[in-house]
């Protein structure tokens, strides 16, 4: 599996770390709603079909990232850094990055 | 050189550091490898927006103007930077001090200055069949289209991460983690039999 | 329908074999069911046996979308272990391991249940300690488990690297004699004849499309075959339990899809004799009754459906494996597959009632699934049958990870992959 | 030059004579000869014996689909299993045995197995082997006792245990176009795409590129084929842009164009080369795949149609022009298609007699009737083989009038002599690697056979792999495929012309003759057509249920040739059209690979060695290192004579008395920097950093989401925004990601920097009553006086001329003091503490000294921290602010985490004053013969020289409530039971007065 990390280009999967399912919100940190915080910790998606998952480009950039991948089929349909702040400069993004951007935003 | 202040840092690569030719030479040696060992190595990071302000900086310390795009970067023979990671950059010198001299000008404001000096060590692999051995332990394509002179790559050998620099057409320095360091280039050495290779 | 023996095979032989009637029926489904079990896995299978004998509930459909054991039964390594370090564990897989003992009697079905044994090598001394803790925890609760000297090993497994020059040289090890492998189809199949001779209706290709309701409580399921009403309905569809809870309108879950691969190499002349793990990674390997060697590493880590793994963790199962047995360079791989795992967020399951009226659940088996069978079968029909749950698999809730009481043998954390 | 070699033809090299030996016969045969050829050549007919009767085989293919010819390799000690003997290539010195056969191949007892025939059917395990229910054999003891005697007749050859020396390869590979196969199709879709400037790799399985241009004898563009493919490929060797990959399998298509292959690289040599690996291991990352791997052709099931000299038609062909060897003199032909008639035309011009052409089909086409004339062999059309004869080879065959309408047999059998069976039904393309792409084969009626799926994945097929069986229509289709791979618009243009025998592509839809006697579905694991029908008629009906139930397509040969004819027999038995019983989904590999290959360069050596600044001197100073993750790290350093116990109390002993010191290289450490960065600590760690002041260091202990403990270890403020975090060993790598998924996912907000600087620093921690006086003599730039270094004070200084940071702070619970430098002057500075020290008693010690005094203070490690406790668990209760949210702070006091049973942490004193064991439980009686009641464990343990008493550190329920009473130690694995007192954890010296000094 290859996925497209928007600062180094594709690379392979072995180079990532899965960070899980990117659905879940982080409740405020103050907050004293157990509930929220047990679903935030224990509760996933699962989804069979596309998936938004967080993966860290840890092999490389490590990046966090933001990708949209197919569970039955593994295949990629978007990848975006995690942190909307990337890449205001001319170098944080680079072209494969702009590619997967374009093809995330046709979807969405 | 700047004249050292304290002692000669020891290498890593030490006992495993063996001047000659090895290996097959079937068709003459194909790898030369060396350890560039600069004098200092330091990480620089912008916060986001600060990018240009850092790349700035670089110009200033060191009078490399970094290309634009992800992973761009040049070497002047004696220093060299690239970037490997969203707003984050790579400097090496053959002389001590970058990391003085860039926390004059790398503000708070703009980012961090990180110093990996002892923290990484420079392994520089060149000769015509280098694309050949490092495609043995990386999984990116090293082509010279895919991967331009000057250029810098963050990836990783199973546990060794590594961030190269292209520094010729058929030259690539590696930094790797200086505890990883001895493994790495004892692999290197012998990936590079094959091919037959010297070490200066 | 005959017994199996070896009378009746050789009479059926000297008749040409054309007498064999099919190992279970293939009736369509009723209009309505005491029970109905989604999933013709070997927990669905199971449970429907237990039911069926247990409690003298016979009037139970299984509903299979694919053939039967077409899931996990029919994709792991057979191993079948009870080396557990927490007690619900420990308890629960011993269960297991009682029942597996007397099983091919229990079935009239040869599941080739074979006590090899089970040796967890040790790497480090702080590593041997670790395992001592888990077998003097086993040993506490009645399980066998004994500790292994290098010496006892080489002698056991000759062709094993315990030289002090391997990377991660051997100090020692766990072994649970006890343990061992099963011909995994015929566990199955050996539950869906026995479910099958006591009354129980297995229908295959039969996909459950959603959940009949009467006000609150689940009363039925809808399939490809049509309607089917039923008092209860349990679910034991690991690998898929996201999507069949997803159709009873239950989004979330304390559980994560994940790929499994395993494989097998071409058959051998006896190699080894015990299931044998590395303790610096994650491998294990056995050889089967045909030769091949069976075994398998991590899961991909990620979620999947697809029943189809990637590269790294083959290379990475290969490397582990050529670190113990450096002999086996030269064996060839003949075959891998991909099994789809449901990961827990503590690596221990879930059977319980709910968590719908009307609905039991059995999952979350991470890849342990196998060696459970039995037990989980036989926890989950009395959980079905007396609406509350079994000393055994009382610890195994779904509320437990919202209260803090996560069954954590691995100390992982609410990470699936790293279970 | 043997009776059965031609004088002439093929790819072989008749100067070149190749010596080598099998089964112990010494034998020769000529370079390019595969050892089934040579040994073809020498009129061997025994190759093998089948899995489970042990019938004797011969080949039945040419290929790498040969289920029969399985042949053991022996380089010295190292065993190479399984190998089929049409896929070695001989060299002198090659020493191949053959498998599965006591006590030779000829005379096997395990054949007796055959008489067991009908028991022996499809799922006879199951119904039998339980055993007794009462007596010594009861339980699955009788199966055990059995099962004994089965492994021992299964399997096929023999690994072995020695070590392989062979050095194994990987190399990750990128380009536009993969082409697998290099036959008309594939080599026209490797030039066209080259032509377009793509990056082209090209792989073929076998050693010689052309495929069947090898074999078929036909012309293109007016010369003979082979020639054609000879000149296409040097054209292609001769450009940059193109790979040439010979003997390179292509086995397995994963995710996202993702391909795998395997490289014999020096299989086929008497030696490789220095460096050169065996074989190579090809992760292919391609921008576009043209998959042209042909097609396999299908056996005929009938009775005796695995008697050694029943071979498929083009396996002949194939023999007879690649190595110009006839497989027999007199040569009989059994079909139901056009394909086998240009091999019998073939065999006659390679000199063999054709004695007879049998053909399923009624009604044979003029063309068909031309070539059986040409090959002056007698047609029987409308007739099928019911019987073969002969023992270990074939001497004849029976013919009988066969109807295809329903499969009836007419009128008297006859005898025809042969000392060769030439069979073909039909051809089913090679789609395993489209099939492992992820979709579904489509079965195709005209054709008999499943052709590929539309693509899942970034594929072109071409040639025969798409049922186009013609080459003519291979190279116009590899054209198209190479130019659309490559990106590239097809324009019109000649292709080059292909003369070829004629032939309908379309077989009769017959896949078995029913008479009596086995007839052979799977050759290897002797499935015959009636063990399918018992499938069947158990009810093991789908195609995955008939696979395991039989074993069919189970063996070696992954079912290449047996899988159609096996659905082909359950579709007829259940009345329904083939595609509704269904096709297997086929997974990697396509062929077998060696494990070897797969672990590639890290066979041998599984893992990097991380070694400290001060590893080269630790081992020239007698230290014995221990393993800790990846990292290697002194244990103790050992004097002459001395037990591990003797010398880890002697260092300790030392240390307490005058002064110690240990490396700490390897904790891990992390440069916290910017304006956040005290903010972001505050929520990291439960207790407070934003209060440290620039110069000191403070202890942190970090929490999980779900409020369980993660790590611990102190972090130092080296600048108003710039910190220094320092981790446990084990745990560095993650606590790392656990930040940066922080920073990047949860607070992007905060302008925070992390950076791992590990590497970047040497520590040498040194402690003990006389360390201060120690430092104060080799420290220059700086005082090291409690006012200037007070209790968690960092200050900067020189030892040596070098620069070093120290902060004073203790683990030992001795006046204590880490001391770092950059990594490449950690053994400078060492030394110079060591030198300095040496007037104070200076020891360096180990891990087990560490541990020691570290147990003696009751300082928790991973064996506490173990995923699975607490802070409170831990009596760090102390450290949870309630002044800030932290990350897990939310999640720490949920019920089950605050129970009263749970397992807190405690000291433990030995009563009877006998060494305790790690792992050991802890139980309120002892129990020997039956132990129970467990109440917790033992995490670490030791013998105090500060105590004179054996103690240990445990995890016991409630163990708080229970300090100061009695309970056992119970470790029935180790048999050590006896009595101990449960103290505080903190053993030692509990009020600190030693570290504050």
């Amino acid at each position: 599996m290859l996925i497209t990390c928007p600062y180094c280009g594709p690379r392979d999967v072995i180079e990532f770390t899965y960070q899980g399912d990117g659905n879940r919100e982080r409740p405020d940190p103050a907050s004293q709603n157990f509930e929220a915080w047990n679903a935030y910790v224990y509760d996933r998606l699962n989804p069979a079909g596309d998936h938004n998952e967080i993966w860290q480009h840890s092999g490389g950039c490590r990046a966090h990232l933001k990708v949209v991948r197919n569970t039955l089929t593994h295949e990629i349909s978007s990848v975006a850094f995690m942190r909307s702040d990337h890449g205001r400069g001319d170098h944080g993004r680079g072209d494969h990055g702009s590619a997967a951007r374009r093809k995330a935003e046709d979807k969405a | 050189m700047v004249e050292r202040q304290s002692p000669e840092p020891l290498s890593p690569l030490e006992p495993e550091f063996h001047v000659g030719s090895h290996g097959n030479f079937e068709h003459g040696v194909e790898i030369i490898l060396t350890e560039t060992r600069p004098g200092s190595i330091v990480q620089l990071a912008a916060w986001p927006g600060e990018e240009k302000k850092l790349i700035a900086a670089i110009r200033t310390v060191t009078g490399l103007a970094l290309p634009d795009g992800a992973g761009g970067g040049l070497s002047d023979g004696v220093k060299s930077v690239f970037g490997f990671a969203p707003g984050k950059f790579t400097v090496a010198d053959e002389a001590e001090g970058l990391a003085a001299a860039f926390a004059k000008v790398v503000t708070p404001a703009i980012g961090t200055v990180t110093d990996l000096s002892h923290g990484r060590t420079a392994i520089r692999i060149a000769g015509p069949k280098a694309e050949w051995v490092l495609a043995k332990f990386f999984a990116i394509d090293f082509a010279l289209p895919a991967f331009p002179t000057g250029a810098g790559r963050s990836t990783t050998h199973h546990d060794v991460f590594a961030q190269i620099q292209r520094t010729g057409a058929d030259q690539f320095d590696i930094y790797v983690f200086r505890s990883f360091a001895r493994s790495f280039w004892k692999a290197l050495c012998h990936a590079s039999e094959e091919v037959g290779y010297e070490v200066q | 329908m005959a017994e199996y023996s070896a009378f009746s095979l050789l009479a059926n032989a000297l008749k040409g074999n054309k007498d064999w009637k099919p190992a279970w029926r293939k009736p369509d489904p009723k209009a309505s069911y005491d029970v109905v079990i989604i999933g013709g896995g070997g927990h669905g299978l199971a449970t429907a046996y237990y039911l069926a004998k247990e409690h003298g509930i016979t009037n139970v459909a299984v509903v299979e979308k694919g053939w039967l054991g077409s899931g996990n039964v029919g994709r792991n390594t057979t191993a079948v272990r009870s080396n557990y370090l927490l007690p619900a564990n420990t308890r629960f897989y011993e269960h297991s391991m009682k029942l597996w003992e007397n099983l091919s009697h229990e079935l009239n079905y040869n599941v080739m249940f074979s006590q090899r044994g089970c040796l967890n090598l040790a790497h480090t001394p702080a590593q041997f300690d670790d395992y001592a803790r888990r077998g003097n925890a086993m040993r506490h609760l009645g399980v066998d488990a004994e500790l292994m000297t290098k010496a006892e090993i080489k002698r056991l497994i000759p062709a094993l690297d315990i030289s002090d020059s391997a990377r991660f040289p051997v100090v020692g090890g766990l072994m649970q004699r006890r343990a061992g492998t099963a011909r995994h189809d015929a566990v199955a199949w050996g539950y869906a004849r026995g479910a099958d001779r006591r009354g129980v209706d297995i229908i295959e290709n039969c996909e459950v499309t959603g959940f009949l309701r009467d006000g609150d409580r689940i009363s039925g399921v809808s399939t490809s075959r049509g309607d089917i009403r039923a008092r209860k309905v349990a679910v034991a569809v690991a690998g898929s339990t996201g999507r069949v809870m997803q159709l009873a309108g239950i989004e979330t879950m304390p559980i994560e899809s994940h790929v499994l691969q395993a494989f097998v190499t071409e058959s051998l002349k006896p190699f080894i004799d015990t299931v044998v793990t590395f303790g610096m990674g994650h491998f294990y390997m056995s050889q089967s009754d045909k030769g091949g060697l069976i075994y398998g590493g991590d899961i991909d880590g990620y979620n999947s459906y697809a029943q189809r793994g990637n590269l790294p963790v083959v290379d990475e199962v290969m490397s582990e494996m050529l670190a113990l047995f450096p002999g086996l360079a030269r064996v060839r791989m003949l075959r891998s597959w991909g099994g789809v795992c449901d990961m827990s967020m503590d690596g221990s399951p879930i059977i319980t009632a709910g968590p719908l009226p009307g609905m039991y659940l059995n999952c979350g088996w991470c890849y342990g699934g196998f060696k459970a069978t039995p037990a989980s079968g036989w926890c989950f029909a009395w959980t079905i049958a007396k609406d509350q749950p079994h000393d055994l698999n009382a610890p195994f809730t779904l509320d437990r990870f919202h209260r803090g009481l996560v069954i954590d043998d691995k100390g992982q954390g609410a990470n699936p992959r790293l279970h | 030059m043997s009776p059965r070699r031609a004088d002439t033809g093929g790819r072989i090299d008749r100067l070149k004579t190749i010596r080598f030996t099998f089964d112990g016969t010494a034998y020769t045969g000529h370079a390019g000869d595969t050892l089934a050829s040579a040994l073809l050549a020498k009129g061997v007919t025994l190759y093998g014996r089948s899995f489970k009767y042990h019938r004797p085989r011969g080949l039945l293919t040419a290929g790498v689909e040969e289920p029969n010819a399985l042949v053991t390799v022996l380089k010295g000690e190292v065993r190479e299993p399984n190998i089929p003997a049409t896929m070695v290539e001989i060299h002198d010195g090659l020493v191949a045995i053959s498998q599965n056969r006591f006590p030779s191949l000829a005379w096997d007892i395990n054949a007796v197995n055959q008489l067991g025939g009908k028991i022996l059917s499809a799922g006879f395990y199951y119904k039998t082997f339980m055993g007794p229910v009462f007596g010594p054999l009861k339980g699955t003891r009788f199966w055990m006792f059995c099962e004994h005697f089965i492994r021992r007749a299964a399997g096929l050859g023999s690994a072995g245990s020695a070590k392989d020396p062979a050095r194994y390869g990987r190399m990750n590979a990128f380009c536009d176009v993969l082409v697998v196969g290099s036959g008309p199709a594939g080599l026209m879709a490797a030039k066209a795409a080259a032509d377009q400037g793509a990056r082209v790799m090209l792989a073929d399985l076998e050693p010689l590129f052309g495929g069947s241009a090898n074999w078929s004898e036909e012309t293109i563009d007016g010369a003979p084929a082979a020639d054609w493919a000879r000149r296409t490929v040097a054209q292609l060797a001769g450009r940059d842009n193109v790979r040439l990959l010979p003997r390179t399998t292509v086995w397995g298509y994963y995710d996202n164009n993702t391909l795998a292959a395997l490289e014999r690289v020096s299989d086929h040599k008497d030696q490789p080369v220095k460096g050169e690996p065996r074989h190579r291991y090809w992760a292919i990352r391609a921008k576009s795949v043209v998959l042209a791997t042909g097609a396999f052709e299908r056996p005929l099931v009938f009775p005796g149609n695995d008697r050694p000299g029943v071979m498929l038609a083009h396996a002949a062909e194939r023999y007879a022009n690649e190595f110009g060897v006839l497989p027999g003199e007199r040569i009989a032909l059994f079909t139901n298609n056009d394909s086998a008639y240009r091999a019998a035309v073939a065999l006659k011009k390679a000199g063999a007699a054709v004695v007879a052409i049998a053909d399923v089909r009624p009604e044979l086409s003029p063309e068909m009737r031309k070539l059986a004339s040409e090959a002056e062999a007698e047609i029987f059309a409308g007739h099928a083989v019911v019987a073969t004869e002969g023992g270990k080879a074939l001497s004849g065959l029976k013919l009988q009038r066969f109807d295809m309408t329903n499969g009836a047999l007419i009128g008297d059998a006859r005898s025809i002599h042969a000392d060769c069976l030439l069979m073909s039904g039909g051809w089913s393309p090679t789609i395993h690697l489209a099939s492992q792409a992820g979709a579904k084969a489509e079965w195709n009626a005209a054709r008999q056979a499943f052709l590929p799926p539309k693509p899942a994945q970034s594929w072109i097929g071409a040639g025969a792999f798409t049922g186009s069986f013609s080459t003519a229509e291979a190279i116009a289709e590899g054209r198209t495929a190479g130019i659309a791979a490559a990106g590239g618009q097809s324009t019109p243009s000649v292709l080059p012309v292909v003369e070829a025998v004629p032939g309908d592509p379309d077989p009769a839809p017959v896949f078995e003759i029913r008479a009596k006697g086995k007839s052979f579905v799977d050759f290897q694991h002797d499935v015959t057509a009636e063990d399918v029908r018992l499938a069947h008629r158990e009810g093991f009906v789908s195609v995955e249920h008939l696979k395991r139930y039989t074993t069919l397509g189970m063996a070696t040969d992954q079912g290449k040739s047996s899988n159609v004819p096996g659905l082909a027999i359950m579709a007829e038995a259940l009345g329904k059209p083939i595609p509704e019983v269904g096709t297997t989904r086929f997974r990697p590999p396509f062929a077998p690979v060696s494990i070897g290959s797969l672990a590639a360069e890290r066979f041998g050596d599984l893992k990097p060695e991380r070694l400290t600044p001060m590893h080269d001197w630790h081992l020239a100073n007698g230290a014995t290192m221990y393993s800790a993750g990846l990292w290697y790290r002194p244990m103790i350093y050992g004097h002459a004579g001395e037990t591990v116990e003797q010398a880890y109390v002697r260092e300790a002993k030392a240390t307490r008395e005058s002064a110690g010191i240990v490396d700490v290289s390897t904790l891990g450490k992390i440069a916290v920097q910017g304006p956040d960065a005290a903010a972001f600590l505050d929520r990291v760690y439960t207790n407070m950093f934003s209060t440290l002041a620039v110069g000191k260091a403070r202890y942190g202990l970090m929490l999980r989401e779900d409020g369980l403990a993660f790590d611990d270890g102190t972090t130092w403020r080296l600048g108003e925004q710039d910190f220094l975090m320092t981790t446990t060993t084990a745990n560095a790598g993650k606590v790392m990601q656990h930040l940066e998924y922080f920073l990047d996912v949860i607070w992007p907000e905060l302008k925070v920097h992390v950076t791992s600087v590990t590497d970047e620093w040497a520590g040498a921690a040194i402690g003990g009553p006389k360390a201060r006086q120690i430092l104060a003599a080799c420290v220059t730039g700086t005082s090291v006086d409690n006012a200037a270094l007070p209790f968690m004070g960092i200050v900067r200084g020189e030892i040596s001329g070098v620069p070093v940071m120290i902060c004073r702070l203790s683990f030992s619970g001795e006046m204590a003091f880490e001391v770092y430098s950059g990594a490449g002057h950690g053994t400078h500075v060492w030394e110079a503490l060591v030198e300095a020290g040496k007037p104070f008693g200076l020891v360096t010690y180990g891990l087990e000294a560490l541990g020691t005094m570290r147990i003696e203070k009751g300082h928790v490690t991973g064996a506490e921290i173990d995923g699975r406790t607490t802070a409170r668990d831990l009596h760090l209760d102390w450290m949870l602010s309630k002044k800030k949210p932290f990350i897990g702070s939310a999640m720490m006091d949920r019920e089950g985490l605050i129970a009263s049973d749970r397992l807190e942490l405690v000291g433990l004193i030995a009563l009877d004053n006998r060494p305790f064991n790690g792992g050991a439980h802890i139980v309120e009686e002892v129990d020997e013969a039956n132990p129970h009641g467990s109440i917790g464990h033992i995490t670490a343990c030791c013998y105090s020289p500060a105590l004179g008493r054996h103690i240990a550190l445990a995890l016991v329920k409630g163990g708080k409530a229970r300090q100061g009473t009695r309970a056992h130690v119970s470790d029935p694995l180790r048999n050590r039971f006896g009595p101990v007192e449960i103290v505080s954890n903190h053993f030692f010296d509990p009020d600190g007065s030693r570290m504050h000094g």
